[in-house]
């Protein structure tokens, strides 16, 4: 379900590959001289313990409107930023594969760092979605996060 | 009242299903993670942590749940 | 001229189009969790003046040894993170074409993102490179920096 | 002493040339920039900007110069 605001967010819920690339293309445009990308990829490993893959659920409506609230929230606190883009995949996800990725373009490179770093951080604590971690002998929920104030 | 809980997540798991109608008395958000606590005592497992969203945005517990809303329950998110 | 230190460090200094994917796949393994990459792109005007476009030159040999320094320190300096490139473009580069691309990988997104923008900032401030903007009217050679100290 | 030197960017521009040959008298960092400047006035238009790099590392005024070392000089850097 992928959505742009006024051209200036791209916000998706997917099931398939993110391809970062095209993410950056479809933002990029001759204003920005700094684009920073955040990808989170799966690791191979928890504490030493060694993850085969992840499972990603989501309450999928809400997590769509919830990533939008961050974009709008990031724009409001770093005005400068040209466009701003949250990408999430739901479903089984393997080693080294992109669960996440924010994009940020901006005419400097200082307000796409720290937003970047923001709109992760936020996706982080509030977008309601869970993993669980499949283990050669087990399976876990990862433990999660609760938004500030809630 | 009766409202129609979602869950997500291992509340969906500990309830065994993603949705089940609750009866609740007192209609905030904090009622109704009351009831379903009363009807769901696995949820115990995440006592303190449960999350809450009224139409799809977190509620504080006295929030007003109404007739019709949407009423989702879960644990703490760990997407990313 | 690709350079690997040690399968930690990739620099590069090219006259081609960088392919950033294909640098993030080189880097990436499983014990990441975090990419965080930098792309300084050609922008459509400086302070409100029309851009062309631009053409880079370089110290060629010295660049690339201080592109190394660079990711050194950014190692000392960060010394969790996983991986580090820098790759750097010269010649002739159009509107939104890559001129820099750093990219960090990490365990853990934190340092990823403060690693990045500390090389990038060295870069900016120490690679012997110098660009020059051309306009409808004429052309200027870019004001530079120099490094700290010097 | 006789010190070959590379020019980058503005500086290779002024001059009309990417390396000189230019007598020093004074072997160091500082001497190098001092017989350059004499040699080349229109250099004067980056005075108190120059940078030198003596083997490939920046150098300061009173680094030595050796002969035979590979010594170039540039105006402020602007890469990215």
């Amino acid at each position: 379900m992928p959505e742009i605001n006024e051209e200036r967010f791209f916000i998706e819920l997917t099931h398939e590959v993110i391809d970062s690339e095209a993410v950056v293309a479809r933002l990029l445009r001759g204003e920005a001289g700094a684009v920073v990308t955040f990808d989170g990829v799966v690791r191979n490993n928890t504490k030493g313990r060694r993850t085969l893959y992840l499972e990603y659920e989501g309450y999928e409506t809400m997590a769509v409107k919830e990533m939008r609230r961050i974009a709008e929230r990031t724009v409001a606190e770093f005005p400068d930023l040209d466009r701003l883009a949250i990408v999430h995949r739901l479903g089984r996800l393997e080693i080294t594969e992109t669960s996440v990725l924010i994009v940020v373009t901006s005419p400097h490179r200082k307000t796409a760092f720290h937003a970047c770093h923001y709109a992760i951080d936020r996706v982080k604590e509030s977008v309601p979605i869970w993993k669980r971690e499949f283990f050669e002998d087990g399976e876990v929920w990862v433990e999660g996060q609760t938004p500030p104030g809630f | 009242m009766n409202v129609d809980v979602l869950f997500f997540g291992q509340c969906r798991e500990i309830v065994g299903a993603g949705r089940a109608s609750v009866e609740v008395a007192t209609p905030t958000a904090a009622g109704v993670v009351e009831a379903v606590r009363m009807r769901f005592p696995g949820l115990g497992a995440l006592d303190g942590k449960l999350l809450i969203a009224v139409n799809e945005d977190y509620a504080k517990p006295d929030d007003a749940v109404r007739a019709g809303d949407e009423v989702a329950i879960f644990p703490p998110v760990s997407g990313g």
